[in-house]
């Protein structure tokens, strides 16, 4: 392989993007058509690439800033899967958003963000790293901000958000070369121990924002709402978690030795389980299908982060693995929502209901999708949730019960989604309903089919894309696909499926619809009033952030006006005055120069001969 | 010697002549004598071709076109005599004598050399002008064709 | 080749001259000019990146031309050949008169002939030669029009560069006395090793004192203003951007990078020097109400930020200090044709009676807000580069307060050109709405060109860097 | 070579500057722009002379003539133009004084 192969996946599209910018005016389809061609392009040189090994370097900005690229078996399956979903948006896009005035500038800039994803997981420079992640935040922000019209709000708190966090990585990102004595990321290998635990956290803290993770997540169930739909089915779900998640496995696994039952290892376990609780809570209420999936695209979040920070082989390949199947089944899920609001015209699901009849091929998808999140054996997510269950049960029971309860009250949530949306009584209003166009049901039938087969076949996945990405000996003779070896777990999963049956049966027996199956634990004493304080919004950091700046602002600026009026008044009239000053010396006779150019002659053989 | 005497006396009473004389043409010659007292001395420290040129060119040329330019603005002459008488004791005046001073005290103070005089020249200016400076003499000419247009440019009459 | 870059334009210059028909010479002249530079900034440009001429001396063995060339050499050929063509290109417009078009490309000619010796020679002496060509074309130049202005700024700067040229004249005497030829090296050994050592240092204190008249730097300034301000548009580009770079600045550099040894008084001396010419030149620029004068003004803060560079005295700066004259020279060229552009509109310079400008004219506004960008150090643009290399280098050597200082004018950088487009494009003013059209391709080309050229040279810094500045380091001695 | 007790080329030295002082003085002093003229042929003369005796002194005659002719050259040249721009001056203003020339101020 020529190593400069290695750069064509990251300037392929970031040239197709530039491209599509300039011609935007002239040529209407040109995003749709230079989309495809490039991210078709990126898939097969991805595809090319996958298993082998190689460095790109070019010279960049000088004092040791070097454009290095590097492949190797870690990040060789995410680039194939950056590819294949930028693919896929594409496809998607392509029809979704056909004759939209947004088009041209939503394929601009899903070129630009699909090069600076793929750069991101290529690069092996921390800066470099860290240019890309720029990169995309820049990207997304422009992708979000062209939704509705006050998608801008979302963009900016979403910018806000993974801004800051990016102001931590930085910090990190420092902290790391100076411990290290490089910023190659392939030549870093740290303890965390002492000061670099600080720089591991600030560097996570970069990698969870990417992926969404809570505290971080608070912009994605806007995001829902107000940015276009063929970005909501592929950013949150998919590319982000790829970039932030292998982020985070590259981080504690290879920049950083993360040493299992560690306190930060323990730390990040929690802030996986508690992800999963609190997002599912969430998503179990919610009325609106995409917002409701937005939710879940936070909480799977927490089983990756929970399988990283096992820092166990089985654990970290549980959560790539789950980062894989999410991505697949995630997509997949906004994919139906956005052909069920193409079709419906809705998905306020108070409004929707018996859409199976209509539009069966959907809903075939929409059940596969279903059963892969809430882990039903034998399709994909099972699987990966084991591999987390294992790990997370080795470590203590707690997170293990926070984990299987996720999938609890996952199931239930889709059990309530797919029995409002696609069963129960049609609404008269969808008698003329059809099934969605086929190049908008085909990526979701296909992703279905690989849900399928990473399930039945999880041992094509695991042994193909991940165990090389951990390395063989960290394995060390685990076994990793195929049925776990522990029936209890398996056990433990199926009573959480069985008791979210039962439960869907006992609430939509309560409420008499399928959309009021969670009414009773919405309503439940205790919970009532801390759901309707999260529905206003009152645990959102960002507000809170956004609030106390906003104090601080008032107090500043109040001591700024203070400060200002000095500035104004003092720094002006001294600039104008000392000015004035140096002009009345030019008076205009160059006897007057001459004779300043002998004072400062003079001045210069006194001072040089004294 | 006599001559070197004679010939730094006149030169330092050329210059003064130069510089107070109230009228611009005796301005002019003075600088023409202080012209000819260099070349003069030149000629006593060994460089006859340089000096040479002072005398033709400096002496000569340059009166010229100080003439022509007095010949140009002549009706001007009554004014600037009388000007010049007053500007002559200005508050400046002690300034160039005070940096004179200097100079030469600075050079006092770096301990005069006493320089013998050198052994007789190695080398020939003709050889070394013509053989060792080319590029100057290409900067010579480019700076006369600039000259050239300058005659061209600036003593055109301005269209109006 | 070194020799043909003097030659071939001299030779030019005489065809031009022989009794052409009417109209052919002017033509000529132009299309040569243009081809010539262009030859001269590929074969720049080639030297750098290959490290070596493109060809061979033919005349090598005919002509006893002490040129020598180095990094440096090549980055001044190619900064003169981009300025002198922009400054030819915007003269096409700028002259109605064919005559006047044919004289300002000889004249020009004459100068980059000056400026080319200059940067090829290897001698005082022919440094002072060539600075004397390109400083008598500049005269002319200036008074090209022979109207009042340009006749005052003319005879300014004329009689301060006479007075600059006897100063550089006593150091080359000084030098002789130390012992020494005029030649770089005899002059350096003499500086080094001579039994009059006090001689060699006033030699290089008279030099460098004419140099900074030539250079314009504060208190040795008074000329610069009167002569960029009064010149006719595309002169006060050529001026500005390149004629009072090569000579004195460039000097300077020579001087004090690779002739003189390392004195802590001069280096001294050249950072005083520096931070006052930053300082004073800002603070002029800021009470400024005629364009290009402001741009003058300018002009000298930022050459106080290479003589700063030069005080330092360390390898970094030094390719800081060069890297900053071709920066300079690019956005200052830019600015001063914006400036030709606009004067070509209006038929004024004074920024209290513009305003408003931004809807007629958007293309210099924005090649304007470029240029204003470049100079106040924004990345990613050429200017900011060249800055944080000087104060880098500035701070590695340990001169910690110089660095603040000099960050601390970037605001009034800022803060003067700020005004100065607010008060031009963007504020309402007397030109709102009035009939004024956007300047002709000939202003804009040039403009556009540089604008491109200067964020070119900051996005492709890494390059500029690798074929540019390392061999100007390994220069200081 | 004695000179009543200064050796002549510290003479001629002096006289050297003495020169540049009295065209500085002129220069500083005149307010006529043809003087202006004379002050700096003054300062070229002095240094033309301090150049010839710095080759005297140190056996460079050749560099030093050398060095001369070509700056006598270059001298007449810078005075051509100087003559041409007060030419216009005059041309300009019927006077070739230099309050003509104290327009440009700040």
């Amino acid at each position: 392989m020529n190593p400069s192969t290695l750069l064509i996946p990251v300037f392929l599209p970031l040239a197709a993007g530039a491209l599509i910018f300039l011609l935007a005016k002239a040529w209407k389809g040109s995003g749709a058509v230079l989309s495809l061609a490039a991210t078709a392009g990126m898939l097969a040189v991805s595809a090319l690439l996958f298993g082998k090994e190689g460095t790109a370097a070019l010279p960049w900005a000088g004092f040791g800033l070097d454009f290095v690229c590097r492949l190797m078996p870690f990040n060789g399956f995410i680039l194939l899967a950056v590819s294949f979903f930028a693919f896929c948006t594409a496809l998607y896009a392509a029809s979704s958003l056909k004759g939209k005035s947004i088009a041209p500038h939503f394929f601009g800039f899903l070129m630009l963000s699909a090069g600076f994803a793929a750069g991101a997981v290529i690069a092996d420079h921390l800066v470099l790293l860290l240019f890309f992640w720029e990169g995309l935040l820049g990207s997304m922000y422009g992708l979000i901000a062209m939704g509705r019209k006050d998608a801008w709000r979302t963009a900016i708190k979403m910018f806000v958000i993974v801004g800051v966090s990016d102001l931590c990585m930085m910090a990190g990102i420092a902290m790391t070369g100076h411990a290290a004595g490089s910023l190659v990321m392939s030549s870093i290998h740290l303890p965390v121990e002492g000061l670099n635990t600080l720089a591991f956290l600030l560097l996570a803290i970069g990698g969870l924002a990417k992926a969404g993770s809570m505290p971080f997540h608070s912009w994605i169930p806007f995001a829902a709402e107000d940015a276009p739909l063929p970005f909501m089915a592929f950013f949150p779900g998919a590319l982000e978690k790829l970039v932030g998640i292998y982020f985070l496995a590259r981080l504690s696994l290879d920049l950083y030795g993360l040493q299992a039952g560690s306190w930060v290892s323990l730390l990040l376990m929690t802030v996986g389980a508690v992800t999963i609780l609190l997002a599912v809570l969430m998503a179990l209420i919610q009325k609106d299908y995409k917002k409701l999936l937005s939710y879940h695209a936070i909480s799977q979040v927490g089983y990756m982060v929970l399988g990283i920070g096992t820092a166990s082989a089985v654990g970290v390949i549980g959560g790539l693995f789950h980062m894989l199947n999410n991505a697949l089944y995630k997509s997949g899920l906004f994919l139906t929502a956005g052909m069920v609001e193409k079709q419906a015209g809705t998905t306020d699901l108070r409004k929707l209901g018996g859409l199976g009849k209509r539009m069966p091929l959907t809903a075939a998808a929409f059940v596969v999708f279903g059963l892969s999140i809430s882990g039903v054996p034998p399709f994909n997510g099972f699987f990966s949730k084991e591999l987390v269950y294992d790990a997370a049960l080795e470590r203590h029971w707690v997170f293990y019960l926070a984990a299987v309860l996720g999938s609890f009250f996952t199931a239930a949530s889709f059990l309530k989604l797919g029995h409002a949306a696609f069963f129960g009584p049609a609404k008269p209003e969808h008698r003329d309903v059809r099934e969605a166009p086929w190049p908008m049901l085909l990526p979701a039938l296909v992703i279905a089919g690989l849900c399928v087969l990473f399930g039945v076949y999880n041992t094509l996945p695991v042994h193909r894309f991940l165990a090389p990405a951990v390395g063989e000996e960290a394995l060390a003779g685990h076994h990793v696909s195929g049925m776990p070896a522990n029936w209890m777990l398996v056990a433990g999963t199926l009573i959480a499926l069985a008791a979210a049956l039962l439960n869907h049966r006992y609430g939509v027996k309560r409420s008499g619809a399928g959309l009021g199956a969670a009414d009773h634990i919405h309503h439940a004493p205790g919970l009532s009033g801390v759901y309707d304080r999260a529905e206003r919004q009152a645990f959102d950091p960002y507000n809170h952030w956004t609030a106390f700046v906003g104090v601080l602002s008032r107090i500043l600026n109040a001591a700024d006006r203070g400060v200002n009026a000095l500035f104004d008044v003092v720094s002006v009239s001294a600039a104008k005055t000392l000015s004035a000053g140096t002009r009345r010396l030019q008076s205009g006779a160059y006897t007057a120069y001459v004779l300043w150019s002998m004072a400062g002659l003079a001045a210069a053989a006194w001072w040089m001969f004294r | 010697m006599t001559v070197d005497l004679i010939l730094l006396g006149l030169l330092v009473l050329a210059a003064l002549w130069a510089v107070l004389s109230v009228r611009l043409m005796m301005s002019v010659i003075g600088l023409a004598a202080v012209s000819v007292a260099v070349s003069l001395l030149m000629f006593r420290l060994d460089a006859p071709y340089a000096a040479m040129f002072e005398l033709s060119v400096c002496a000569g040329l340059i009166s010229v076109i100080f003439f022509v330019a007095i010949s140009f603005t002549k009706r001007l002459t009554a004014e600037d005599i009388r000007t010049h008488r007053k500007e002559r004791l200005r508050k400046t005046v002690w300034l160039p004598f005070l940096l004179a001073g200097l100079a030469i005290l600075l050079v006092a103070r770096l301990k005069s050399p006493g320089f013998a005089p050198a052994p007789d020249p190695g080398g020939d200016v003709r050889t070394l002008l013509w053989g060792g400076r080319h590029l100057d003499l290409i900067g010579q000419i480019v700076t006369l064709l600039a000259g050239a247009f300058g005659v061209v440019v600036l003593f055109k009459e301005k269209n109006r | 080749m070194q020799s043909l870059l003097i030659l071939v334009p001299l030779v030019c210059l005489m065809l031009f001259n022989l009794p052409w028909k009417r109209g052919v010479g002017q033509a000529v002249s132009f299309g040569a000019g243009l081809a010539f530079l262009a030859a001269q900034a590929a074969a720049a440009l080639w030297a750098m990146l290959s490290g070596g001429e493109p060809f061979a001396d033919p005349l090598a063995g005919f002509l006893v031309f002490k040129t020598s060339a180095d990094g440096l050499t090549w980055v001044m050929l190619l900064t003169i050949a981009v300025v002198a063509a922009s400054s030819l290109a915007v003269s096409r417009a700028a002259f109605t008169d064919e005559k006047d078009r044919f004289y300002f490309a000889n004249l020009l000619f004459v100068s980059v002939i000056g400026m080319n010796g200059a940067a090829l020679s290897g001698d005082l002496f022919t440094l002072y030669v060539f600075f004397e060509a390109a400083s008598v074309a500049s005269f002319i130049l200036i008074a090209f029009r022979r109207g009042m202005a340009g006749l005052e700024g003319a005879f300014k700067y004329l009689v301060m560069s006479t007075v600059a040229t006897v100063l550089m004249l006593t150091g080359v005497g000084f030098f002789m006395l130390a012992g020494a030829g005029t030649s770089f090296a005899e002059v350096r050994a003499a500086c080094l090793q001579s039994a009059h050592p006090e001689f060699a240092r006033v030699g290089g204190l008279a030099f460098m004192a004419g140099l900074f008249i030539k250079g314009g730097m504060v208190p040795f300034h008074g000329w610069l203003p009167d002569a960029y301000g009064t010149a006719p548009g595309p002169v006060s580009v050529l001026l500005a951007g390149i004629v009072t770079k090569a000579t004195g600045v460039y000097g300077l550099i020579r001087l004090t990078g690779s002739v003189l040894p390392m004195m802590p008084e001069v280096q001294t001396l050249l950072m005083t020097l520096g931070i006052v010419s930053i300082y004073a030149g800002a603070l002029a620029a800021i009470g400024q109400s005629d364009y290009k004068r402001m741009l003058a003004y300018s002009s000298i803060s930022q050459v106080g930020y290479i003589v700063l560079a030069l005080g330092c005295r360390t390898p970094l700066a030094l390719a800081g200090a060069v890297f900053h004259l071709l920066n300079h020279a690019v956005f200052k060229s830019l600015l001063f044709s914006n400036a030709a552009a606009v004067e070509s509109r209006l038929g004024h310079n004074d920024m209290n009676r513009m305003g408003g400008l931004q809807a007629q004219m958007p293309w210099s506004s924005l090649s304007a807000v470029i240029g204003l960008l470049s100079t106040a150090g924004i990345p990613p643009l050429g200017g900011f580069w060249s800055k944080v290399i000087i104060l880098l280098a500035l701070w590695q050597a340990g001169f910690h307060a110089a660095a603040v200082l000099a960050l601390a004018a970037s605001l009034l950088t800022l803060a003067y050109f700020l005004s100065m487009q607010r008060r031009v494009f963007f504020a309402k003013g007397t030109e709102t709405g009035s009939a004024v059209t956007e300047a002709g391709a000939a202003y804009l080309w040039p403009q556009l060109a540089l604008a491109g050229l200067t964020a070119a040279i900051g996005i492709g810094f890494p390059f500029v860097y690798r074929f540019l500045l390392t061999p100007i380091q390994q220069l200081l001695w | 070579m004695n000179l009543a007790g200064i050796p002549f080329f510290d003479a001629c030295g002096i006289a050297g500057a003495l020169l540049l002082a009295a065209g500085l003085y002129y220069l500083l002093v005149t307010s006529n722009l043809i003087r202006a003229m004379i002050a700096l042929e003054l300062m070229i003369k002095g240094v033309t002379l301090f150049l010839i005796l710095a080759g005297r002194v140190t056996g460079r005659q050749d560099l030093a003539q050398a060095l001369v002719i070509t700056l006598i050259i270059i001298e007449v040249v810078i005075m051509v133009v100087a003559g041409g721009l007060v030419l216009g001056v005059f041309r300009n203003t019927r006077s070739v004084g230099s309050r003509q020339i104290r327009n440009l101020k700040g």
